[in-house]
C-alpha cells in the first residue's frame, strides 16, 4: 500500500483541482510538473511571469528558441491563443487578481496560512523572483510539497520559523501523504492516504490537524 | 474554452441595477454602440439595469451611445474628466437639474487610476492635480521635495469594450485611436465584455500583435460593421430611434 | 503698424522656439493651430492624448476616419513613424516627463507660474480633460493666449483668480503682444511688439514685468 | 529626425563613471550582448565606466553579458529579484567577498517600480512583501481593510535594451519573451540605448505593431544577427575571449 506519494503524484492530485480555462501560474522546479497533469477535456493556460500566457509544453532538444522560455528560463513552445507581453503588464495579471491560481513550492506552511518558500536564512545569495507578487495575487493559492523535510522535521508548521514570503496567503497543500485546507487560522485536513492513520498524519505534522466530517481517502494513478 | 457568445443580448444580461460600468471610447472612437443599445433594449423591456455608475472619459454626445443610456434613464452617476464635448446636453440638462452625479478627474489620473485596477495598486501618488480644487481632501505627500497627490485604484463590475479583432481565448486587438481607454477597462473590470468587429479562433492573432491578453477578458461577442458614434451623430441618430 | 498680433501670428511665434525632434503636445482649440507653422527642415512629434504619436494634418472633408481623432475629436492623419498605444501609457508620456513641450491656452497665467485655464467658476459643467497632467509632465509648459481679456483686463496677473489648473508650471507665455518668461517667481519681458513702449505692455500687464536687458522686437510675418 | 546611430562604439560612449544602468532581459532572452561588450571594450581600452548600479532581473550567468560587466569589474551594484539563476559564480564570488552591493526586489515590484519611474508616479502602494523582511524600513498603508507596502520609482541613467525592429523614430519590435523588461526601462531611463536586429526608415513598423513607441527611445542601432546569451553559456563562452 502507498504510503507517500512522488512528487509526479502530489502534481497530479492538484492538477485535478484545476478548472477548464483556469489561468495559472506554476512555481519553478517541482510545481512546473502540474500542467503534464491536466485532465482529459479540460484546458487550463499557463502563465508566465516573463510575458507568455498560453505555453504549452518544451520543445524537442534541439529545438529550442532561447527567446521564449519560461520564469524558470526553460524553453517552452506556444499553444493557439498565446499572447506576449512586457513584466509590468505581466505583473498587473498576477498583482491584479486575474490569476484563478498559483502553485508554489514551500519550506514551510503555516496554519495562518503564512509562506516561507523563498529563503532559508542570511547564508549565501538571496533571490526572491516573483513568488512574493504570486501569492498576493492568485485567486487561489496552494503549495505542493512533501508533507515533512529530509530530515523527517514537519513542513506544515503552527509558526514559519524561516523568513516569509507572505502572510496568511495559502488556501490548500497538497502533500506527499494529504491535502489539507487552510481556514479560518487551521489546518484542515480534506485527504489522506488510506494507508496511514489519523495520528500517522498528525504525527508528521507540527500543529493539530483539524476535521471537517471523515477525510476523504487520497487516491492517485501510479505515474 | 471559447470566450465567444452568439448575441448581444447576452452579453450584457447579466448587467444588475447599481453596477458600475466602464465603457471604452474617447469621443466616438471606441465607443461600444451596439453593447450600450442593447443595454437600453434590455432596460426598456424590463426596467433593469438602472442606476448605473458610467465611467468613461466623456459624458455622451448626441442621442446614442452613453448620451442614450443618461436619456433614457439607466444612469445614476458619471465618472469622466471632459463632459462637455460636441453636444452634450443630455448629460448637462440632467446634471444641472440635480438628477445626475459627477465624478470629475484628469484624464491622466482617471487612466491612472483604472490602471492601477487592474493592477493591483491600491494607490499611487501624482503630481496631477496638486493645488487644485481637484485634489481637495486628498492625501498629499512630498517625494524628493516635490509634493504629489495620493489617487485610489477605481474598478468596474463590468466593462463594455469595442476592439477590433478578438479570438476565442479573448485576446484583442484594436483599430487606431479606438484603442484608447479599452485595454486598461478591460484590466480593471471584473467582467469585460467586448464587441468585435471580427471573432475568431485561438491561433487566429498572432501572439506578438495581441494588445489585450484574453486574462483580461470574459466574452467577446461579433458585431461585423460596427456604428461610428462620430457618425451617428454627424447624421443626428437617436437611440432608440421612432420605432 | 502692429498694435496686436492675430492668433496666426501667435500660434507662428510659439512654433519658431520648437526645435527638430522635440515631442510636442498641443491643447485643445487655439493651440492646435501651431502645428501649421513648423520651420522649415524641423520635424517635431505630435502627441495626442488619446493615444497617438507622430501624427499629421486633418484629412480632407470627406475623407476622415473617425477611429483616427485628436483629443479634440477632430479627425488626424498619421506620418510616417507614427504610433497607437492606450490611455495610460500616454499619459506615461505626459507625467514621466517625456514631451518636450505643451502648449496650452489660458485664462490667466501669475507671475508664480500658476496656470488657471479650465474652469471659469463654479457655473454650468465643469470639464478638465488633460490639462492638469500637461503642466506637471512637460519638460517645457508654454501658453499661447491673447494679452488681455475681451474685457481689456490682464490675463498676466500676479495671482489667479480662477481655480486653477496647476501650480507653478509655466515657464514661457505668448501673447498677442509679447513673449513673457517666467522665473523665480517674476514676469521677464523677452520680446514685445516695436510699436509699444515698456508702458504700453507694462499698463495692459496685471503683475510687474522684470527686465533682463533690452527686449528684443517680437517680429512675425503676416498670416 | 533619425536616432540610428552606425557604431555600438558610440552607442555606449557618454556612459559615465557610477552612473545607474537598466538593461533588459529576463535569462539570456533579450540581453543586449552586444551592447554590454562594447561597454566593455570601452572600460578595458580607458577604465571607465566603473562603478556601475545595474538593474535586471538577475545578476549575470556564466561569463558573458552582466556577469562580464562584473567580473571584469565596471559594477559596483545590481538591483535584482534573482540572482541565482544557473552559474551565477561571478556575481556569488564578488558578493559573498563583500566586493558588490545587492539590492533584492520581489519580481513584480521591480517591474512596477520601473514603469512608476517611467510614468511619473514617485510611489504607490503593493500587497507584495508585506509582512516580509525585504519590506523591512518601509510605510505601510491599509486600503479597505487590507495592509500594503509603499514602493518607490525607479530610473535610470541609461537603459540598454535589446529590441527586434526598430525605425528613424525609435519604434520597437520585440521577439517573442525577450520582450520582457525592455519596454519598461525604456520608459524609466533618462536615455535609452537600443540595438535592434533591424534598423528600418520611419513608417517601416505598422504604427499598431508597435510595442515601445519610439519617444521613449534615444538611440537606435543595428546588430544583425545578434548573440544569444542562452546559446554563448551553453558554448561556455567568455568576454573577452582568449584574444
Amino acid at each position: 500500500m502507498t504510503t507517500k506519494l512522488t512528487n509526479a503524484q502530489i502534481a497530479w492530485r492538484a492538477a485535478q483541482d484545476i478548472t477548464d480555462g483556469a489561468y495559472v501560474n506554476l512555481g519553478i522546479g517541482f510545481p512546473e510538473m502540474v500542467a503534464k497533469f491536466q485532465p482529459e477535456g479540460r484546458e487550463a493556460i499557463f502563465h508566465t511571469e516573463n510575458g507568455v500566457l498560453g505555453f504549452g509544453q518544451a520543445p524537442a532538444a534541439g529545438e529550442e528558441d532561447w527567446d521564449l522560455i519560461n520564469a524558470g528560463k526553460k524553453a517552452i513552445t506556444l499553444k493557439p491563443g498565446a499572447a506576449f507581453f512586457h513584466h509590468a503588464d505581466s505583473f498587473a495579471m498576477v498583482r491584479g487578481g486575474h490569476l484563478d491560481v498559483a502553485i508554489l513550492g514551500a519550506y514551510e506552511v503555516a496554519e495562518t496560512g503564512d509562506l516561507a518558500n523563498w529563503s532559508t536564512g542570511p547564508k549565501g545569495v538571496p533571490a526572491v523572483g516573483g513568488a512574493m507578487d504570486l501569492v498576493h495575487g492568485a485567486k487561489r493559492v496552494a503549495v505542493i510539497t512533501d508533507h515533512v523535510t529530509k530530515d523527517g522535521k514537519p513542513k506544515l508548521v503552527e509558526r514559519c520559523s524561516l523568513p516569509l514570503t507572505g502572510v496568511g496567503c495559502v488556501t490548500r497543500v497538497y502533500t506527499s501523504l494529504a491535502v489539507v485546507d487552510i481556514e479560518n487560522g487551521h489546518f484542515v485536513l480534506r485527504e489522506k492516504l488510506a494507508a496511514l492513520s489519523l495520528e500517522d498524519i498528525q504525527a508528521q505534522t507540527g500543529a493539530k490537524l483539524h476535521l471537517d466530517g471523515q477525510p476523504a481517502d487520497l487516491i492517485v494513478p501510479e505515474l | 474554452m471559447d470566450k465567444r457568445i452568439a448575441t448581444l443580448t447576452e452579453a450584457v444580461a447579466d448587467i444588475p441595477d447599481g453596477a458600475t460600468v466602464m465603457i471604452g471610447g474617447f469621443g466616438g472612437s471606441g465607443a461600444p454602440i451596439e453593447l450600450m443599445h442593447a443595454l437600453i433594449d434590455r432596460f426598456l423591456a424590463t426596467g433593469s439595469p438602472k442606476n448605473l455608475t458610467i465611467i468613461n472619459n466623456n459624458a455622451g454626445n448626441g442621442h446614442v451611445g452613453i448620451a442614450a443610456l443618461i436619456e433614457q434613464g439607466l444612469v445614476s452617476k458619471m465618472v469622466c474628466s471632459f463632459p462637455r464635448s460636441a453636444d452634450p446636453r443630455v448629460f448637462t440638462e440632467r446634471y444641472l437639474a440635480g438628477e445626475i452625479e459627477l465624478e470629475l478627474v484628469p484624464q491622466g489620473t482617471l487612466a491612472e487610476r483604472i490602471r492601477a485596477g487592474g493592477a493591483g495598486i491600491p494607490a499611487f501618488y501624482t503630481p496631477t492635480s496638486y493645488g487644485t480644487d481637484l485634489a481637495k481632501g486628498k492625501p498629499v505627500a512630498e517625494f524628493d521635495g516635490r509634493p504629489y497627490v495620493q489617487e485610489r485604484w477605481l474598478k468596474a463590475d463590468f466593462a463594455l469594450i469595442k476592439a477590433e479583432t478578438g479570438d476565442a481565448h479573448g485576446n484583442l486587438t484594436y483599430r487606431m485611436a479606438a484603442r484608447n481607454f479599452s485595454p486598461i477597462m478591460a484590466m480593471a473590470a471584473a467582467k469585460t465584455v467586448v464587441q468585435v468587429s471580427q471573432a475568431v479562433d485561438a491561433g487566429g492573432i498572432d501572439p506578438e500583435a495581441v494588445i489585450t491578453p484574453g486574462i483580461f477578458v470574459d466574452a467577446v461577442v461579433e458585431v461585423r460593421d460596427p456604428q461610428q458614434e462620430e457618425a451617428l451623430n454627424r447624421a443626428e441618430a437617436h437611440y432608440p430611434g421612432a420605432q
